[in-house]
């Protein structure tokens, strides 16, 4: 037992180095600073402790040190503040390539789904030096996805999707958590991350049989009726979905909004929510009748008709070319 | 030690005016109240105190083992909705706050003593709930109330629990609303602003907040119960409802509500740290700007508990950075008592040890704070046991720390009796290091990952998870012993006289225990606070 | 002691504008302004609010510093809350 | 603050602890302000989320406000702006002391309040009646009704927590009347009939925002 007492977490992603800089250096900052004030508590405590016939000098205060002493610290927080920021700005802002893994967070287990086909259960292999960006969602409360070692974490929302990436630097095996309380078996909401040398990932991938994510979707597109009214060559009874994903869409009342994971999703589980200008709400709504796995298979697909190409205005019924380089935000649902 | 007269059997006071359960269920002597929320939240506090020595047992062992994880989940809400809202929140204010603003401003009661008592009994009622719920089996929802885990997903007492806060909540606006309107129109001839003591000032800032955040927590349980038992649609996100829109509303309050569970305290503790350094505190105007400054800012914070809940990057900046400016005058604080001392002439007595407590541990906690501040290490550390240790040291090591101090350094005004000095000297150092044995550990729990609110853990968190169980047994021995020597001192204790620590202050100048309407006339005050140059020097027992 | 008494004359006045305003803004909301409908009938009641708090509520005629900062206080926190929530909702589009 | 003092000043009324009437007055006048602010952010708590919600579902907003009755909604604000006349004038004649006359405005001020709630649960059992009440039984005939059902979830909250304070309003007002009747309140004393006032006028100001945000909502917003 006393063998096993690790005192700093495995470092296994590009983003712990920069959280742990941050902690060592709060870890200094502020270990002086306790230091600074512990050692002046006591040797006032020592040197000017009670005695006979030594009375206390009143002091009424200084403004000067006043000002030192609020004006200091509020620079030096200014000053954590801007690294914190830093960090989390690159924490929330998946790099454009990224491998893309779709999660469904349940009590209590984690589905994984990876673009290739694979699907997994409270186990999500990830190869070396990729940056992989998850995409999740949740079937009922709210969970959060964390892996201490990748010193990542988010929490994972029902009606709506939330991003996290990393790029695992290490391999081996880490938690991953659940660290937002679910319920009953919040504390079994665990799992593991296994990173895997590129090679041995690729050897991994090709042992499982399924058709890739957006292949699945394509069947779903077709079987659920999506084709009938959404064709890929012409406008149908709806619109094209062809170069949808990134792209702006204008909206019947007006708002422009850029057609990320969250827009498709919410246009089929509710579409009457943000219609599409000129368009009527002839669209039922999926809700309930497909799963959060089908609806990432759906999302994936849909997202597989727009190419890569960034900045290319396409052939949607759009007023602007998107521009390019946008990293992935959340939304409103 | 023999048979020595019942307090205060020279003069009428208080306590002894009129005997019987009715002349204190009924009392509106604002004293009284206070001595009846000292009982009924001690009570609380080792219910809750209960809870948390189960806590800490089951997390011996990495398995779970000693109780369900159902139960388990029950145990650490139950706990933290016992310890916040029917123990700290009241703490010093509704029970030093209640004896001593009147007193301490030359009053003869609170503005309104029938809301007073009042809202002692709203309390009660809460309290009834509370225990209601704790018996039929108790609320699983973490003492956050997150939903749709609390509104969709569970079929325990939710609305029980929620009631129950719902009430107590509105005691303490009450208490809030009482407090302010008292300092504004009560203070006697000469007691200006600028000659408030600091404690006062402490609590007239507390009670802002309670008046102004209370009601919004009172709301958000209101639509959490219509969503269970009605099934609104406000939070379900099944309907497109915003689950972040409880985490709004409900930390909107409670964030504020930590320093409702802090500022109380560091009033105290400038009572204290002036009184045994014998010198007035060092820079009192900024000391009460910062306590001001604490109540406002600490409104203007709250989705720091939300960075990685999915709101919006530049809202999250937003929060981060003012997550700092409020820390600005906690740190005017701590330099300020530190530089009371300074010059001083200090001694070692039972509340100037758990001063220093709170200064070391209010530091440390606070300190903390600044980590989860800071955006992209909070995302590593939230969630985890490094939030559990940041806020056991602020609102155990500090509060808590505070409050019993308080009560040691009042104990002779509210009882006329002194404590035992080295029983309080040793319960002091015993709490202080199961404190830290307790809660230390959980910092390194917390930065390597485990999460908080886990029932069984990965076996590598086991040496930690034991000191820190290790710890809890010491702390509680050490939280015991005041319980018992504060009875003991009632019958067999030294009488106290008016002033037995030499201190400045109106409390001060009115008899142990204080007479009914508090002073025999209506005082007038020509000096300033803390006016130690004056005050008469009392020998001080070692 | 004896608290400032207003004529009958001043609150009947301010109930026939309350009337009227509440006629106008039923009437308003009957026009497409677009964006502008929102304003204008939260601008209408804030005239509303203001009349009731100001005449019949006495706020005119207090002496009482401490009221009118107390109001304001709470008007204050009220859009702590609204401003800093909404700073979350409005800026989760934006990329 | 108190020096004020005098023997004339014995009121039955004033209370041990306060050396004078006017403390006791100018107390008991800021505690109700303090307590009217509470209760803004208790309603403001609904007010943002009918914001947020607003304006995350516009168009169903829209959709919800239809189906509010629009008369019902004018002639309750008409009701309230009434009642609240007639309260002001019972401060009035409390402050002057014309007992007949207070508990008269009272009375009146009383019914103006029945009559609203009278409305209000018309309107209400309407609502029921046509599955507009949140829940299992919800049903609305349109494109999105799901949010329109969280459009009437704000609607029975927020009008629901005012009726709540319209019905204590009533009964305390009913309380005063009693004592105004035994003839308690005079030009010397009448802080009472004040604060309850302030309450009275506070729960209009609130339905005045409400009457809008809720029932006038009808159109299409273009742009
Ligand atoms: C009394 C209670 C109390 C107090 C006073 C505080 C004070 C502070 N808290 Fe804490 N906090 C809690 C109780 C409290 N907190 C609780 C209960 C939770 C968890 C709730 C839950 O999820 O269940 C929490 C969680 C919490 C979080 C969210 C963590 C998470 O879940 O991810 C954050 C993030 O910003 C935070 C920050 C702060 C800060 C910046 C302060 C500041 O006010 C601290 C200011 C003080 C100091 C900074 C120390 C003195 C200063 C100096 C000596 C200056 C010199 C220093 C330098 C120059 C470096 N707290
Ligand atoms: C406000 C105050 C407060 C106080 C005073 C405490 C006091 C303590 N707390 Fe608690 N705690 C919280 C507020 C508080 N806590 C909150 C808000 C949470 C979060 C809850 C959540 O996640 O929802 C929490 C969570 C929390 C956890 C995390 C649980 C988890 O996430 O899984 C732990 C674990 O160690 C813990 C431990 C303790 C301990 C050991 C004490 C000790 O200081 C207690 C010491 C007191 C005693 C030991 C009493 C002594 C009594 C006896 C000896 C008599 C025994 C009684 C009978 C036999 C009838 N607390
Ligand atoms: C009855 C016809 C119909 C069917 C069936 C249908 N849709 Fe639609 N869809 C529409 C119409 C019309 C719109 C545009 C109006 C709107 O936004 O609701 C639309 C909009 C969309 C959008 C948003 C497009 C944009 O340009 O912003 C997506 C994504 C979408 N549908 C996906 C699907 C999927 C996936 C399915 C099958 C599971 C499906 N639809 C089935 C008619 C249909
Ligand atoms: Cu899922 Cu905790
Ligand atoms: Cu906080």
């Amino acid at each position: 037992m006393f063998a096993n007492l690790p005192l700093w977490p495995d470092r296994a992603s590009n983003m712990a180095g920069n959280v742990d800089a941050l902690f060592i250096f709060l870890l200094i900052l502020c270990g002086l600073m306790c230091v600074a004030i512990f050692i002046m508590i006591l040797v006032f405590a020592a040197k000017y402790r009670r005695r006979k016939g030594v009375e206390a000098e009143q002091i009424e205060g200084s403004t000067a040190l006043e000002l030192t002493w609020s004006g200091v610290p509020l620079l030096i927080f200014m000053g954590i503040f801007a690294w914190g920021a830093i960090i989390y700005f690159q924490e929330r802002t998946p790099p454009q390539d990224s491998a893309e893994i779709y999660t469904v967070a349940k009590q209590w287990m984690w589905k994984f789904q990876h673009m290739e086909g694979q699907r997994e259960i409270n186990e999500l292999h990830v190869p070396v030096g990729r940056d992989v960006k998850m995409i999740m969602t949740s079937q009922d409360v709210i969970h959060s996805f964390y892996v201490p070692a990748f010193r990542i974490k988010q929490d994972v929302l029902p009606g709506r999707y939330t991003v996290a990436w990393f790029r695992a630097t290490k391999a081996g095996t880490y938690h991953l958590f659940c660290a937002e309380y679910c319920g009953t078996s919040h504390s079994g909401m665990i799992g593991s991350v296994v990173v895997m040398e590129p090679a041995l990932y690729e050897q991994w991938l090709s042992g499982g049989p399924a058709a890739p994510l957006p292949q699945a979707g394509k069947q779903l597109f077709m079987s659920l009726g999506c084709s009938t009214c959404h064709r890929l060559d012409t406008q149908g009874r709806g619109p094209n979905l062809a170069n949808l994903y990134n792209h702006p869409v204008l909206l019947e009342d007006g708002r422009t909004i850029i057609a990320d994971d969250n827009y498709i999703g919410e246009s089929i589980l509710n579409p009457a929510a943000k219609l599409v200008s000129g368009f009527k709400p002839i669209m039922p709504t999926f809700q309930g009748i497909i799963s959060e796995e089908q609806l990432n298979a759906l999302v994936a697909y849909i997202k597989s008709l727009s190419q890569p190409t960034e900045g290319e205005a396409g052939s949607r019924n759009t007023p602007a070319a998107s521009p390019s380089g946008q990293p992935q935000t959340m939304q409103v649902q | 030690m023999a048979a020595i007269p019942l307090p205060g059997a020279e003069h009428e006071n208080y306590l002894n005016k009129e005997y019987g359960i009715r002349s204190w269920l009924l009392t509106t002597d604002h004293k009284r109240i206070a001595l009846l929320y000292l009982l009924s939240i001690t009570f609380f506090f080792f219910i809750g105190g209960f809870f948390a020595l189960l806590i800490r047992l089951e997390l011996l062992t990495p398995a779970g083992d000693l109780v369900q994880a159902d139960t388990y989940n029950k145990l650490f809400t139950m706990h933290g909705q016992v310890m916040v809202f029917f123990f700290l929140i009241p703490a010093v204010p509704a029970v030093l706050g209640n004896f001593l603003i009147p007193i301490m401003i030359g009053a003869k009661d609170l503005a309104f003593p029938r809301i007073n008592l009042l809202s002692w009994y709203i309390f009660i009622i809460g309290g009834c709930f509370m225990l209601y719920t704790i018996l039929t089996g108790g609320a699983d929802t973490g003492w956050t109330f997150y939903t749709p885990l609390s509104t969709s997903f569970l079929d325990t007492h939710v609305v029980a629990a929620a009631v129950a806060i719902f009430i107590a909540g509105f005691s303490s606006i009450l208490t809030g609303l009482n407090f302010i309107v008292t300092v504004h129109r009560m203070r006697a001839p000469g007691m200006t602003w600028s000659r408030l003591p600091l404690f006062v000032w402490a609590n007239y800032a507390t009670s802002i907040i309670q008046v102004l955040g209370t009601p919004v927590l009172a709301i958000t349980l209101a639509l959490v119960a219509l969503e269970r038992l009605f099934h609104f649609g406000i939070f379900d996100p099944q309907k497109g409802g915003d689950p972040l829109l409880f985490q709004h509303l409900f930390w909107f309050y409670s964030h504020p509500a930590v320093y409702i569970m802090i500022l109380p305290g560091m009033g105290v503790v400038s009572e204290i740290v002036a009184c045994f350094s014998r010198k007035r505190v060092f820079g009192y105007k900024f000391m009460a700007l910062a306590v001001i400054a604490i109540a406002v800012f600490g409104f203007l914070v709250w989705a720091h508990h939300m960075f990685v809940a999915g709101i919006s990057l530049y809202a999250a900046l937003v929060f981060s950075l003012l997550s700092y400016l409020v820390a600005v005058p906690s740190a005017i604080k701590v330099f300020n008592w530190t530089a009371t001392m300074y010059k001083g002439s200090i001694s070692y007595t039972t509340p100037m040890l758990y001063a220093f407590g709170f200064i070391g541990l209010f530091t440390m906690g606070g300190l903390t704070g600044l980590f989860l501040a800071a955006l992209g290490l909070d995302v590593h550390v939230t969630d985890t046991y490094f939030v559990i240790a940041h806020f056991h040291y602020i609102m155990v090591g500090g509060m808590v720390m505070a409050y019993i101090g308080g009560l040691h350094f009042w104990w002779p005004k509210i009882s006329g009796r002194m404590y035992p000095e080295s029983w309080g000297r040793l319960a002091a150092l015993t709490i202080f290091i199961g404190f830290n044995l307790t809660f230390f550990p959980q910092f390194i729990l917390g930065y390597l990952g485990m999460p908080r609110r886990y029932w069984q853990y990965s076996p590598e968190y086991q040496v930690l998870n034991v000191l820190s169980t290790a710890g809890s047994t010491i702390l509680a021995v050490g939280y015991v012993l005041p319980m018992v020597y504060f009875l003991w001192s009632m019958r067999y204790g030294k009488v106290a006289d008016e002033n037995p620590w030499g201190a400045a202050g109106l409390e001060w100048m009115t008899a142990s225990p204080p007479p009914t309407f508090n002073f025999d006339e209506t005082p007038e005050v020509t000096w300033e606070a803390y006016n130690y140059g004056e005050a008469k020097e009392v020998p001080v027992e070692r | 002691m004896s608290a400032h008494v207003v004529p009958k004359k001043t609150y009947i006045t301010v109930w026939g504008i309350l009337m009227i305003l509440t006629v106008v803004t039923a009437l308003v909301s009957r026009i497409d302004l677009g964006h502008l409908s929102a304003i204008v009938a939260l601008a209408i009641a804030t005239g509303k609010a203001l009349l009731v708090v100001l005449f019949f509520m006495g706020v005119k005629y207090i002496n009482q510093k401490m009221t009118i900062v107390v109001i304001v206080a709470g008007i204050f926190w009220l859009a702590i809350l609204m401003v800093l929530s909404m700073a979350d909702y409005g800026t989760r589009l934006w990329s | 603050m108190s020096d004020s003092a005098t023997v004339a000043d014995h009121n039955p009324a004033l209370q041990h602890h306060f050396a004078d009437m006017e403390q006791q007055q100018q107390a008991a006048t800021m505690g109700m302000w303090v307590f009217l602010i509470t209760e803004i952010m208790f309603f403001g708590g609904m007010f943002l989320a009918y914001m947020v919600y607003r304006y995350m579902y516009y168009a169903a907003f829209v959709a919800g406000s239809q189906a509010m009755d629009f008369w019902y909604g004018t002639i309750n604000t008409i009701v309230l702006i009434c009642s609240s006349l007639t309260m002001a004038l019972a401060v009035r004649a409390s402050q002057v002391g014309q007992r007949k006359a207070l508990v008269a405005l009272l009375i009146v001020t009383m019914l103006f309040g029945c009559a609203f709630m009278g409305i209000k649960a018309i309107e209400y059992t309407g609502h029921w009646r046509d599955h507009q009440f949140p829940g299992a039984s919800f049903h609305f005939e349109g494109p999105d009704p799901q949010h329109i059902e969280i459009f009437f979830s704000l609607y029975w909250a927020m009008t629901g927590f005012h009726a709540l304070h319209m019905l204590i309003g009533i009964v305390v007002v009913g309380f005063i009347t009693f004592y105004a009747w035994r003839g308690r309140y005079g030009p010397d004393y009448h802080n009472p009939v004040e604060n309850v006032g302030l309450y009275w006028h506070f729960v209009d100001i609130v339905w005045i925002y409400l009457y809008p945000l809720l029932y006038l909502i009808s159109h299409k917003h273009t742009g």
